[in-house]
């Protein structure tokens, strides 16, 4: 009997995300038929606070072997340190804050998604093959918006052509969207999760600008592409995941979610599922109370990913191929096709950092 | 005679184009009650606002046993012995009468500042409270919420509250008004044993009240002050019958 | 049938002995964890309810006490955990693990905030004063969020709780008890306080301002002087919910939470010694309950909220007593 | 920086300032006129959205869309006041608090319910989209045109509904003095409601028009009912004339604040550093300007009473 | 013919009651003062008939039960208030708020303001700024702006100069001359009430305690009741 702890964000404007990690990782737990696991599922509301005293309960009274489920940087970073701390296994299906890959790495945590840095340094390595000299670059103010501009800026060749930092969670960017039009830049890059990239796509669609944007996936995933609309055609951005990666994990795993959800995966969806995956072919050969057989079997990350091949690092991050991806029309819906591999086994800039 | 304990000196106040006090220079003497009366609307609340503090006049002075605290704030003014009731009654009306009555000795004690022990129990607030609510005969009611209270009583209040302050001066608005014919009387009778205490600036309508306690009247009309007398002067005067008196004189 | 307020009082302290109690017997250390918080924003709730419920005055920024008490307790323990100096102009210091030490500190900060904050606040009334409050906060949040040096956005983790001397803080048990004795004495001030001369006249200040002025006392200086003592209790509870979480973040400064803790009040009873405290037992059991019901609690939970309102006039305590709460 | 640009910013600080007079106009009106403390705008604002996306999605049409934000706001704003404002007019403000707070909460996530939890699709109908090019070579969205235009007639008509109508002078007597205004024969009930469904409506058709430059999901409304607080209360509560000033006020500091204090910073910092300052002094710009205002004028710019 | 018909009335504040049993009887172009000491529910009596107070017992106007009506459905019927305390419409102008009252009939604001000159002259003029007595003019000609078949007026003088006290009782006995508008008066002056009132009613305690002709109202019973 293994008992796993998932704190995630199912209410408010983030549950999106949310709901897709449950699902994915959720339906992994299904399909592998086995029925010793236990699964608590907790709504963190996406308030630090709130996630801090699950991740007590999930210790302190559920006696949780594993917790995962985490979206959002500063909830990760509220909750891992402590968690991984108390002898528990952490596995992250989404968030990776730059302190928990490098200096504050832990031997209990696994990041199955990528380090924040990953998808931003894949747009400047792609940007750099498009040809692009001067680039307009834009990120929210915070922690993980310094990451982004900081992952573009350690690939990406050319000039800047201005370097701005918006407000967290702004809707209206006619400034920002002026700035770009005055500069002499020849592409945009930029890093704005969630609402704030639909708002900022749709303006600059209608701005009449036509420089060529890339950007992470953050802003492109299948739960708000159709929010996004006509505006996001043709963006590229990077991804490590996409529905149409041909391997026989992917493609059973696309059709099966949609069999049981009636919509298509998002990345997060993947990634929840990957981490459950993970979890299972770990499960396999040792039992979470023996913590070293354990480790070593996450260590060695056995299992059929949806990304095709998927190792970790030495900081249990993952090395991976990450894609340019382009955005498409589907009959009615919008999603998206691979382009091009646009950084190859791809490991992480604080992996050196990693003490463990 | 003596020195006046209340003063106004050329008081001054306009709002925008209207002069609703006019060179103001009037005063109350010990033992005296002085009664000033005038059209509604003639600038007696102005007036008395500018007096308590709650206005600051445009030009002119206010002085208070001599001392000039035209600068001072209303609760400086109140702490220097200025007892006042409202035109319109004032009142904590969550609180009973005994607490609003408490509210008026922590002040004249400078007791507001204590953390510790209930304000209800201390000997001397409480004492001086129900001093003041037994002369006004708001006794019985002292327990009574203050939402709870006719509008009658709440006048009552108005004049206990001030009492509780044992002022130098007592600078009152209309203290009659809202009570009935009955409660008038007595309250004039009230104030005339008052005046001994402190002397009295008394607004008011209720003539049959003027006139029977007032020492000295001011007819003010249009923020001036036309007459100054005793009533029989004042009854007498034509240009106060056309103002103010009509034939009630 | 209606209860006795008192009896009401003391059932919920009882309440608040025995249920930890229980829990530790049952080995349930996550009930301990939620009776903590519950009696933490309680706290923070009885420093709002000073202002608040006796004074009138609705701040809606009063999470920046809390923030800063959050804060003083992080920055001080970042330093001690990572033994480096923090300079403070005058002199440094190298930050400490030591509870009473960062309490201080934390009262002292919000207490200075609020006295300058109050001052500038108390000039306007009415909804200005909830927004100017909120302004405060808001300047604070965003502050927070950009100071990279103490984590940004990210916040601050400090990995291990602060140390109190004779106890294990880290046994969920031991540093309840912190925190309930603190509410205890703290509830035990507040109603003294209310009851006193200082009580009475910020209660008539709140009720008819110029009344308190005609009878010789400054308004001005008792609100500000609650205001001061409000935000020091606020600030002491602040720091204390990042000791029960290990970890501060701009979220301690954000006008939901402000907002939070008004609810609170008016949902235990506005003005009411125990108000804040049946608010936030309340309110954590609903937001842990209904949780577990459905993913859309949230309807659940407002639901409950509206009903709380439209038939508890004065909050639980009204309902309860049949009496109503002060009115602001 | 080019002056042209710089014309450019102003523009778009006027036009964010109109935008957020579209979101506010429906509070001045709740809030300023029936005292309200309505924290549950916001919702409203997310209800016109999505009921747009919804009815633009099946139909198309974007006018539609309109029609359908406007009635489905009015309807739950109608709703809402007979249901559970109506009761609190008496209360304590507080308990308006507590009640609309506990709206929020049911209005996001029935919402979230109703239409799950990804964001919704709303976009500028074609006769409205593209720039436009103004004297002087400046490119223009010119549906951020329409918007100004859209907001300034709010503008107007409300403030002649409220100043120059006897509804207008009713209602205000009834926020002076609800008991009086009934027992002068007002059924102040019935007004309060249309009301209430009025200011509803212009929150729905805010949500509805601003939401097809932004986006619609849960959640939405929350930052703009605090933004939308601080314009009327910078404008002076109660004032439609203040709104529109307050609105504008703010579109200026948020937006000329995150342009300039940046550059600003860039005299004396490296370019990172001084992106990052900047923008975090902005973020605080109009709070920073809301408490200056309300520090010299205590009841705001124009507003009488507090 | 009976206008408005009060058996038995009583009424509570909460749990305190304030009315016990209030009976008073007025018929249309009457004039009838309503006296009584502080706090014996003279005001109380007008909140029941206005409906802004919960009450039992009979309350009739006109044939129509009273007590199944909202407050404003029975100023539609004809019931004008000029209450207690005044309570004029702070932030709106004069005009507004005599506009705020208006409903069709013979007093208008031409009318009102020729009554009231002072009214006239501060249209313009926020209620608030107003003085004691001009506010308690501008209650007055607000009621009549409703053109009320039934005028109750609570301390209809009260704060008000001799002079416009006058004025104020001269316009009461045109009003009674010229118009069929019955009034309910409540006053503290007894000379000017027994000069315009018809009738009297006396109450003590929430309870009517004598009624009839104001001629009536002797010494005797003015002192034992009143006070005076
Ligand atoms: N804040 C103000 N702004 C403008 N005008 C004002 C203001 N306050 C008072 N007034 C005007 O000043 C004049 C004097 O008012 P005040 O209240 O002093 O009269 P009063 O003599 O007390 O009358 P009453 O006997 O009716 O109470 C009035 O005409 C009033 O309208
Ligand atoms: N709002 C209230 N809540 C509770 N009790 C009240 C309220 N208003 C009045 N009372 C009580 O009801 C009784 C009758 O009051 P009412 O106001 O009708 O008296 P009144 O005859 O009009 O007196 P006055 O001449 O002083 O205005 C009083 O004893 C008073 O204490
Ligand atoms: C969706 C992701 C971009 C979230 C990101 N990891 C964050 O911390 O906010
Ligand atoms: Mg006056
Ligand atoms: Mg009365």
């Amino acid at each position: 009997e293994v008992k796993v702890g998932m704190i995630t964000t199912l209410s408010g404007g983030g549950a999106g995300l949310g709901i897709d990690v449950r699902d994915g990782f959720m339906l992994a737990i299904a399909q592998s038929g086995r029925d010793d696991i236990e699964v608590v599922i907790e709504d963190d509301q996406r308030k630090p606070d709130i996630a801090v005293q699950l991740s007590d309960k999930m210790i302190q009274s559920e006696r949780v072997d594993v917790m995962t489920g985490i979206i959002w940087s500063n909830l990760a970073m509220a909750v891992v340190p402590a968690a991984v701390n108390q002898n528990v296994f952490y596995l992250s299906p989404n968030a990776g804050p730059s302190p928990l890959a490098g200096k504050g790495c832990h031997q209990n945590y696994f990041n199955v998604a990528w380090q924040n840095d990953n998808l931003h340094e894949a747009a400047g390595a792609y940007a750099n093959g498009a040809d692009y000299k001067k680039s307009f670059i834009m990120a929210p103010n915070y922690p993980a918006g310094v990451d982004a501009l900081t992952g573009y800026k350690r690939f990406f060749e050319g000039e800047l052509a201005g370097e701005v930092y918006t407000e967290l969670g702004q809707t209206d960017y006619a400034a920002e969207i002026a700035q770009i039009r005055a500069s002499d830049a020849d592409s945009v890059f930029f890093f704005l999760p969630g609402g704030m990239g639909i708002s900022f796509l749709k303006q600059y669609a209608d701005s009449g600008i036509d420089l060529p944007v890339v950007g992470p996936a953050f802003s492109f995933d299948q739960g708000i592409l159709q929010a996004v609309g006509d505006a996001a055609m043709g963006v590229v951005n990077t991804s490590q995941w996409n529905k149409d990666i041909d391997n026989p994990t992917n493609t059973a795993f696309v059709e099966s979610f949609q069999a049981e959800y009636g919509r298509l995966p998002s990345l997060y969806a993947s990634q929840g599922f990957d981490t459950a995956n993970l979890l299972l072919s770990a499960l396999d050969k040792a039992d979470p109370s023996d913590a070293d057989a354990f480790r070593e079997a996450l260590r060695a990350a056995e299992f059929d990913s949806t990304r095709g091949d998927f190792s970790f690092g030495p900081n249990h991050h993952p090395v991976q191929t990450i894609y340019a991806r382009e955005v498409i029309k589907e009959g009615d819906v919008f999603t998206n096709k691979i382009l091009g591999v646009a950084l190859e086994n791809h490991s992480d800039a604080y992996a050196a950092e990693c003490k463990m | 005679m003596s020195d006046p304990v209340l003063a106004t000196l050329n008081l001054n106040k306009s709002f925008g184009a209207l002069k609703a006090t006019d060179n103001v220079s009037i005063d109350l003497k010990p033992g005296e009650i002085h009664a000033i009366i005038g059209p509604n609307g003639a600038g007696k609340s102005t007036l008395i606002q500018q007096i308590c503090g709650g206005l600051r006049p445009d030009s002119g002075q206010v002085l208070l046993c001599g001392q000039d605290v035209s600068g001072h704030s209303t609760q400086a003014r109140a702490q220097a012995g200025l007892g006042r009731t409202f035109q319109i009654s004032q009142l904590c009306m969550e609180d009973t009468v005994l607490e609003n009555a408490i509210l008026g000795a922590m002040g004249a004690e400078g007791l507001a500042w204590r953390f510790w022990q209930p304000a209800l129990k201390r000997p001397e607030l409480r004492d001086r409270a129900e001093a003041a609510l037994e002369r006004v005969g708001l006794s019985d009611d002292r327990d009574i919420c203050c939402a709870n209270l006719s509008h009658g009583q709440r006048r009552q209040l108005e004049v206990a509250v001030a009492l509780t302050l044992s002022p130098r001066v007592f600078v009152m608005d209309e203290p009659m008004a809202g009570l009935g014919a009955g409660g008038s009387k007595r309250l004039t009778g009230f104030l005339d044993g008052l005046r001994v205490e402190a002397p009295i600036l008394l607004v008011e309508h209720d003539m049959d009240a003027v006139f029977a306690l007032a020492d000295r009247i001011s007819v003010l009309v249009y923020g001036k002050v036309i007459a100054t007398g005793t009533a029989d002067e004042i009854r007498a005067s034509t240009e106060v019958r056309d103002a103010y008196l009509g034939d009630a004189a | 049938m209606r209860l006795d307020e008192k009896y009401l009082n003391g059932l919920m302290i009882a309440g608040l002995l025995a249920l930890p109690l229980w829990a530790v017997m049952a080995d349930q250390p996550f009930t301990i964890t939620l009776v903590t918080r519950a009696v933490i924003l309680a706290l923070a709730a009885v420093g709002l309810n000073i202002v608040l419920g006796i004074g009138g005055m609705v701040s809606f920024g009063h999470a920046v006490f809390f923030g800063i008490g959050g804060y003083a307790m992080g920055i001080l323990a970042f330093h001690a955990q990572t033994y480096t100096a923090l300079e403070l102009g005058l002199f440094t210091t190298d930050g400490t693990k030591f509870m009473p030490v960062i309490w201080l500190v934390a009262m002292i900060t919000s207490g200075l905030v609020a006295f300058f904050i109050g001052l500038l606040s108390l000039r306007t009334s009415g909804v200005y004063f909830i927004m100017i409050t909120l302004a405060f906060g808001q300047m604070f949040f965003y502050f927070a969020i950009s100071w990279a040096q103490y984590g940004g956005e990210d916040g601050l983790s400090i990995y291990v709780r602060n140390d109190f001397p004779g106890l294990n803080t880290l046994i969920p048990i031991q540093f309840y008890a912190i925190c309930f004795t603190l509410l205890c004495v703290v509830l035990f001030l507040f109603a003294r306080l209310q009851a006193s001369p200082f009580g009475l006249a910020l209660n008539a200040a709140r009720q008819a301002g110029t009344r308190v002025e005609t009878v010789g006392l400054n308004p001005m200086r008792l609100k500000l002087l609650a205001f001061v003592i409000s935000g020091a209790i606020t600030g002491l509870a602040g720091a204390l919910f990042a000791d029960l979480n290990r970890f501060v973040s701009p979220t301690m400064f954000s006008w939901q939470l402000s907002g939070e803790l008004i609810v609170l009040i008016i949902i235990g009873g506005v003005g009411r010694l125990m108000g804040p405290v049946i608010g936030a037992c309340v309110f954590v059991a609903l937001e842990h309950f209904l949780g577990e019901l459905t993913d859309f609690w949230h309807v659940y939970l407002g639901v409950i909220l509206l009903c709380i309102v439209l038939f508890g006039r004065g909050g639980l305590i009204g309902l309860l007593t049949g009496k109503e709460g002060a009115h602001v | 920086m080019s002056s042209i640009l710089i014309i450019e910013q102003i523009l778009n600080g006027l036009q964010f300032g109109v935008m957020l007079f579209l979101m506010a106009a429906g509070l001045t009106l709740i809030f300023g006129v029936m005292g309200l403390i309505n924290l549950a705008h916001g919702s409203l604002y997310m209800i016109g959205a999505f009921a747009a996306a919804a009815v633009a999605g099946v139909t198309g049409s974007f006018l539609l869309a309109l029609i359908a934000a406007l009635a489905a706001a009015a309807l739950a704003g109608a709703i809402v006041e007979m249901v559970v404002i109506r009761r609190l007019y008496s209360a304590p403000h507080l308990d308006q608090v507590l009640a609309t707070f506990a709206l929020i909460l049911i209005f996001s996530e029935g919402t979230r319910w109703l239409f799950g939890s990804f964001p919704l699709f709303l976009d500028i109908p074609d006769a409205l989209s593209g720039p436009v090019t103004l004297p002087g070579g400046i490119e223009y969205p010119f549906y951020r045109l329409t918007l100004i235009g859209i907001g300034l007639a709010v503008a107007v008509g409300l403030w002649a509904l409220i100043e120059r109508t006897r509804l207008g002078i009713q209602i205000r007597a009834g926020e002076n003095d609800r008991e009086m205004i009934a027992a002068l024969g007002v059924d102040i009930s019935k007004l309060y409601t249309l009301v209430f469904a009025l200011g509803a409506a212009l929150a729905g058709l805010a949500g509805a028009l601003v939401g097809a430059i932004q986006s619609v999901q849960v959640g939405m409304g929350e930052p703009v009912l605090i933004l939308a607080f601080v314009v009327i209360v910078i404008g002076g509560i109660g004032s439609v004339r203040g709104a529109l000033i307050g609105a504008l006020l703010v579109g200026l500091t948020d937006t000329l604040g995150g342009v300039f204090l940046p550059e600003l910073f860039k005299l004396f910092m490296e370019n990172g550093a001084a992106q990052k300052t900047g923008s975090a002094l902005a973020s605080m710009g109009i709070y920073v300007l809301m408490g200056l205002v309300l520090i010299w004028r205590p009841t705001g710019l124009f507003g009488a009473r507090a | 013919m009976t206008l408005l018909r009060i058996e038995n009335l009583s009424a509570s504040y909460g749990v305190s009651q304030a009315l016990f049993g209030v009976d008073l009887q007025m018929r249309q172009g009457e004039v009838t003062a309503l006296m009584g000491r502080n706090g014996m529910g003279k005001t109380t009596t007008v909140k029941a008939i206005c409906r802004t107070i919960r009450s039992e017992g009979t309350l009739v106007l006109d044939g129509q039960d009273l007590h199944v009506l909202a407050s404003h459905k029975v100023a539609r019927k004809g019931v004008g208030l000029v209450p207690e305390g005044r309570r004029c419409f702070a932030d709106l102008t004069v005009r507004e708020n005599l506009i705020a009252a208006a409903r069709p009939g013979d007093w208008t604001l031409r009318r009102v303001t020729e009554l009231f000159p002072r009214l006239g002259e501060r249209q313009g003029q926020r209620a608030a700024s107003l003085s004691g007595g001009e506010q308690q003019m501008l209650a007055i000609g607000r009621a009549l702006m409703t053109n009320p078949r039934l005028l109750i007026l609570d301390e209809a003088t009260e704060g008000l100069a001799p002079i416009v006290r006058q004025e104020i009782w001269a316009a009461l006995h045109r009003l009674k001359q010229e118009t069929n508008v019955a009034i309910l008066l409540i006053d503290k002056s007894l000379k000017e009430l027994a000069g315009v009132s018809d009738k009297a009613v006396i109450l003590e305690r929430g309870r009517t305690v004598w009624s009839g002709v104001m001629a009536d109202v002797t010494q005797d019973i003015s002192e034992r009741y009143v006070g005076v």
